[in-house]
């Protein structure tokens, strides 16, 4: 179980997130928010503690979150990648920094999973598309069996298409593995369509939060509601009769 | 005036990324291009602005991002008189009060760079822009996908009133259907290099013919709700 | 903008600060009985110990080491330079008569290095590739690994010894200027070209220029308005660069034309082991250097804003 | 690029091959012999001593080469050494370096080279020092910044929320990328390094005579410029060559680098 309680985070003088408290528990998806600049990506660092916090706590089951090595899926597939190394490689390494056997029977579950063929993972990461390398993102972070997963905007740098399968694949591995989800996305299609609670994050700050079906039902604020229309004028959410 | 070419086609490094195709565009009509990243849309795009520029056609083009459209050493000033001066438009400030308000830019300050104003303003910026010369055509290469999407659609609202019964024909690029669908009244896929399916929006929406349409057709939102 | 032109004096004067004290310290070090090498050169003769030890308190040599570096840079923030230790006599007149000597020949080879450059890049630039584009390129190759002081041998072989058109030794005309001005001429040339030749290329590249074409904007207009000032503002930051490649080649320069400038000045110095005239044109150097480096800074910080405010 | 390599190579191996090579001992003084024009006996002439210009010019390029080699290495290990430092050991360290950093580039190297090695007394030892001691300051410079960008590149924060030690960190991801610009840098330092060897030499700052070092020739032919000018010729050639040779071979190695860099 997750729980951020009332952190805020310094950057250069001002407040970069104020008065943070979020809880999310083992096996839910928790969606935050928020346009660019709004705190999103200071909100994952704090949390995976690359980034100090001025106040507040966060932990895991009560203890530091870092002991647990929650794992991080990136928006930009590609920069998560050692471009000199195989993405085999490179999906090994959590393992070979733990200390933990490689179980090729796990792999080939996951690469199944996430529709990975094999020998994709003997390429560079130049080599393959962005797609295919968001998905091995997602396998490097899952290889390790952490118990939380944060995901940094993992779908925008993705087509429409390969989005909707992506956000499938890592739904359903969800509910096979039973890992903590937090999704940082700017697309509350995204958010409505999977995750359990959604936070709004404004600069700096929760404004609103929830669970997914009361808040896309009846926003609460002003900004709720201008996001959930700009879901709908964009065609990311659809009504129909 | 219908906009006509034929026979579009490009290649890069000896590999054929847009086999010939034929475009008809009537005046005033909202085509989207719709594929998957790397079908040739943007490439289509491209060689129909310049095959269009180059038969005397009056065009634009609003890149994907500003960083493509705005020199960050020049101010935002610099930029529109040099717009003017290209169409050989004289300097007129209620023409461009009238597209700033249109697009919600009054508020900009014309001396500062690029940089200095928000993405969303800069991109709205690029399209009054675009839209000085009242173009025939105006092509917009995934004019949402630099923003953020509060930004993003207030500026197709905006855009949409300011086209409305106008002769300036619009093409959309992206590769979001969901984001066309709402906009365009024809709808064309594209696949690997090709314009595979070309058909009215509800057309195409309710029974998409080829595999490309289809599951852009099945994959074009994330949630459908009841009303 | 204030802010920022305020850090990076105050981080000129650090870096002063820090040139003085290595100064300082490499001459203290400096091997030998500085006291006897000033007697030696002084007296020309061998001395008793008591004018030793004279020559030791009047120089400040018996006191420890940070006593000696505070009453050195005592009299330094005054403007006073001392004397020099062979002569006596005031080291500050004769350095500016030697700058007076080295000035005007840098000044004419940036001259002539920019009149070539500038026009031998743009042609190259034209039609990169082209047969113009390789020749400027390996001239300007070759224009670099050439040591300055060969080049100037050669000049004065051909000019002054075969030829007989131009003087080659002295300073006593502005003739005798011409060899050694395009002697480092021709080196900072051959840098320029290769800098700005690389600046057209890299500005022709940008994502932004297409978008202009599109917009009905002239190709002249875009190569006047948004390709010369992309090329144009990392010029400014290699003028610094092109300072230092003229004073290390006047050193050498100087020698070979026996030019009574600082060059001349300062190897002639080193070899009188003369300190307090090797301070002197060290400290000026470094000062001249480091601000022009700061100009150039804020000049560039001008041009292009963004740099200051990533940097604040 | 290939015809480059090879001509830097062929300069290697004149060095290396120089006892073997050379027609004469390069410190054999032959006084009936001096200022001889170049003959089949030899090739390039004799110098004021009547020593062979040839064999001094072949042993030259060890002392040229050589110690260019054993400078622009120390430079380049001192410099990536703060460099990395200044990137990874936090604010104040970094500040203190690059001050010391700048402080080094307050002063044309050359210039500062020639005072420092004119000071501490004309040898060989204290030209490798003063050479040394102002070459180290582009890696530094180039490796702070490698090192800064590094720390924020996705694939290092991926390493280290993986718990990957700092010293397989280092291993694995940054040596690997820091590599290619410091080659690149080292080919121009090391060029930079022939020039300033030679132009210590020919102020007599730097190797002393007898050895024969390309701008030490200099020196001795300078003087009889006049009457034998191609006494001059012969070692300004061999620096320009080598220097030219190690640029070239710098710029196609960068030029290859960058284009790896763009397919990825």
């Amino acid at each position: 179980m997750l729980t951020v309680e009332n952190v805020a985070v310094r950057r250069a003088n001002t407040l970069a997130l104020e008065g943070i408290t979020l809880s999310l528990a083992q096996g839910r998806t928790l969606a935050v928010v928020g346009e660019s600049g709004a705190g999103k990506s200071t909100l994952i660092g704090a949390i995976l503690g690359l980034v100090p916090c001025a106040a507040g706590e966060i932990a895991w089951a009560g203890e530091p979150v870092r002991t647990y090595r929650p794992s991080l899926v990136m928006q930009e597939p590609r920069r998560a990648f050692n471009p000199r190394l195989s993405l085999r490689r490179s999906v090994c390494e959590p393992l070979v920094a733990q200390g933990l056997p490689r179980d090729e029977a796990r792999l080939s579950r996951l690469c199944q999973g996430l529709e990975i063929q094999p020998d994709l993972l003997d390429r560079l990461p130049s080599q393959v598309s962005i797609g295919q390398a968001q998905r091995v993102g997602i396998l490097r972070a899952l290889i390790a069996s952490p118990p939380l997963v944060l995901f940094d905007e993992p779908l925008s740098a993705l087509d429409a298409v390969t989005q909707k399968h992506t956000a499938r694949l890592i739904a359903e591995l969800q509910s096979e593995e039973g890992f903590a989800a937090l999704i940082v996305t700017h697309d509350l299609g995204y958010a409505a369509a999977y995750a359990d609670e959604i936070a709004v994050l404004k600069a700096g700050k929760i404004v609103e939060g929830g669970p997914t079906a009361a808040f896309i039902d009846r926003p609460q604020t002003e900004y709720g509601k201008s996001l959930r229309n700009a879901a709908f004028a964009l065609g990311a959410l659809e009504q129909v009769a | 005036m219908t906009i006509m070419v034929r026979g579009l086609s490009a290649e890069r490094s000896g590999r054929t990324i847009l086999y010939p195709t034929d475009l008809d565009i009537k005046p005033g009509e909202r085509v989207g291009l719709v594929g998957a990243s790397g079908s040739g849309k943007s490439t289509l795009g491209h060689m129909l602005i310049d095959t269009l520029l180059a038969q005397g056609h009056s065009v634009a083009h609003v890149p994907q991002s500003p960083d493509e459209a705005l020199d960050p050493l020049r101010s935002m000033r610099f930029h529109w008189q040099e717009a003017e001066q290209a169409l050989r438009l004289p300097a007129d400030t209620d023409r461009r009060m009238a597209l700033f308000e249109a697009l919600r830019i009054e508020g900009g300050d014309l001396s500062k760079r690029p940089w200095g104003w928000s993405r969303g303003m800069q991109q709205r910026f690029v399209i009054a822009m675009a839209l000085l010369g009242t173009p025939d055509l105006l092509v917009m290469d995934e004019p949402t996908s630099a923003l953020d999407p509060v930004v993003a659609a207030q500026m197709m609202a905006l855009l949409d009133d300011y086209l409305a019964g106008g002769s300036t024909a619009l093409m959309l690029i992206t590769h979001d259907l969901g984001l066309a669908a709402r906009r365009v009244s024809r709808l064309m896929v594209m696949d690997a290099g090709r314009v595979v399916e070309d058909a009215p929006s509800e057309r195409l929406l309710t029974a998409p013919q080829t595999q490309a349409a289809q599951s852009l057709c099945a994959h074009r939102n994330w949630m459908k709700l009841p009303c | 903008m204030t802010r920022v032109v305020f850090g990076l004096f105050l981080r000129a004067c650090v870096v002063l600060t820090g040139a003085a004290m290595a100064t300082f310290a490499l001459l203290w070090h400096a091997p030998g009985d500085p006291a006897l090498a000033v007697a030696l050169a002084r007296y020309r003769t061998v001395v008793p110990d008591a004018v030793l030890d004279h020559v030791r308190a009047e120089a400040g040599f018996d006191a420890g080491y940070w006593p000696a570096f505070w009453d050195w840079l005592g009299p330094l923030l005054r403007g006073d330079f001392g004397q020099s230790a062979v002569t006596g006599r005031d080291v500050w007149p004769e350095l500016v008569t030697a700058m007076s000597y080295t000035a005007p020949v840098a000044l004419l080879a940036l001259g002539i290095g920019m009149a070539l450059s500038v026009p031998l890049a743009l042609l190259a630039t034209k039609r990169p590739g082209s047969w113009l584009d390789r020749f400027a390129v390996a001239i300007a190759s070759l224009g670099v690994a050439i040591p300055a002081f060969w080049l100037g041998l050669l000049l004065i072989l051909l000019f002054a010894v075969q030829l007989g058109w131009l003087p080659a030794m002295g300073a006593r005309t502005t003739a005798h200027m011409i060899l050694p001005a395009v002697t480092l001429g021709l080196g900072v040339a051959a840098s320029l070209t290769r800098i700005i030749r690389s600046g057209i290329l890299e500005a022709r590249g940008k994502p932004f220029l297409p978008a202009f074409l599109r917009r009905g904007v002239s190709a002249r207009g875009v190569q006047r308005h948004h390709i010369a000032p992309h090329a144009g503002v990392p010029v400014v930051t290699v003028f610094g660069l092109e300072l230092a490649f003229l004073l290390e080649g006047l050193v050498t320069v100087e020698v070979i034309f026996s030019r009574p400038g600082l060059g001349g000045f300062l190897v002639s110095a080193i070899s009188a082991r003369d300190f307090p005239k090797v301070q002197a044109v060290v400290l000026v150097t470094a000062l001249i250097f480091v601000t022009v480096n700061l100009l150039i800074d804020i000049i560039y910080r001008a041009l292009d804003p963004r740099i200051g405010e990533q940097n604040a | 690029m290939r015809n480059v390599i090879a001509l830097a190579f062929c300069f290697i191996a004149l060095a290396v091959l120089a006892p073997i090579l050379a027609p004469y001992d390069p410190a054999a003084i032959n006084i009936p012999n001096r200022l001889s024009a170049p003959s089949a006996d030899w090739v390039l002439g004799t110098d004021a001593l009547g020593r062979d210009i040839l064999s001094r010019l072949l042993y030259g390029a060890r002392w040229s080469l050589g110690l260019a080699f054993l400078i622009s290495f120390l430079g380049l290990l001192i410099g990536t050494v703060i460099g990395l430092l200044a990137a990874l050991g936090g604010k104040w360290v970094d500040w203190f370096l690059m001050r010391a950093t700048d402080t080094f580039l307050s002063f044309p190297e050359l210039v500062a080279a020639v005072v420092i090695a004119g000071v501490l007394g004309a040898s060989t030892a204290s030209m490798i020092f003063a050479l040394t001691v102002t070459s180290w300051m582009r890696y530094a410079r180039v490796a702070r910044g490698v090192g800064l960008s590094l720390q924020s590149e996705g694939y290092v924060i991926q390493a280290r929320l993986a718990g990957l030690s700092p010293l397989s960190i280092a291993r694995w991801h940054y040596i690997p990328s820091l590599l290619p610009s410091l080659t690149v840098v080292w080919t121009g330092m090391f060029a930079r390094a022939i020039l300033g060897i030679s132009t210590l030499g020919f102020l007599g700052f730097g190797v002393q005579p007898p050895m024969p070092e390309w701008g030490t020739m200099l020196l001795d032919a300078r003087i009889h410029m006049r009457s034998t000018p191609l006494q001059m010729i012969w070692p300004g050639l061999a620096v320009v060559m080598s220097v030219l040779a190690i640029n070239l071979a710098g710029d196609a190695l960068r030029d290859a680098l960058s284009e790896r860099v763009q397919d990825i």
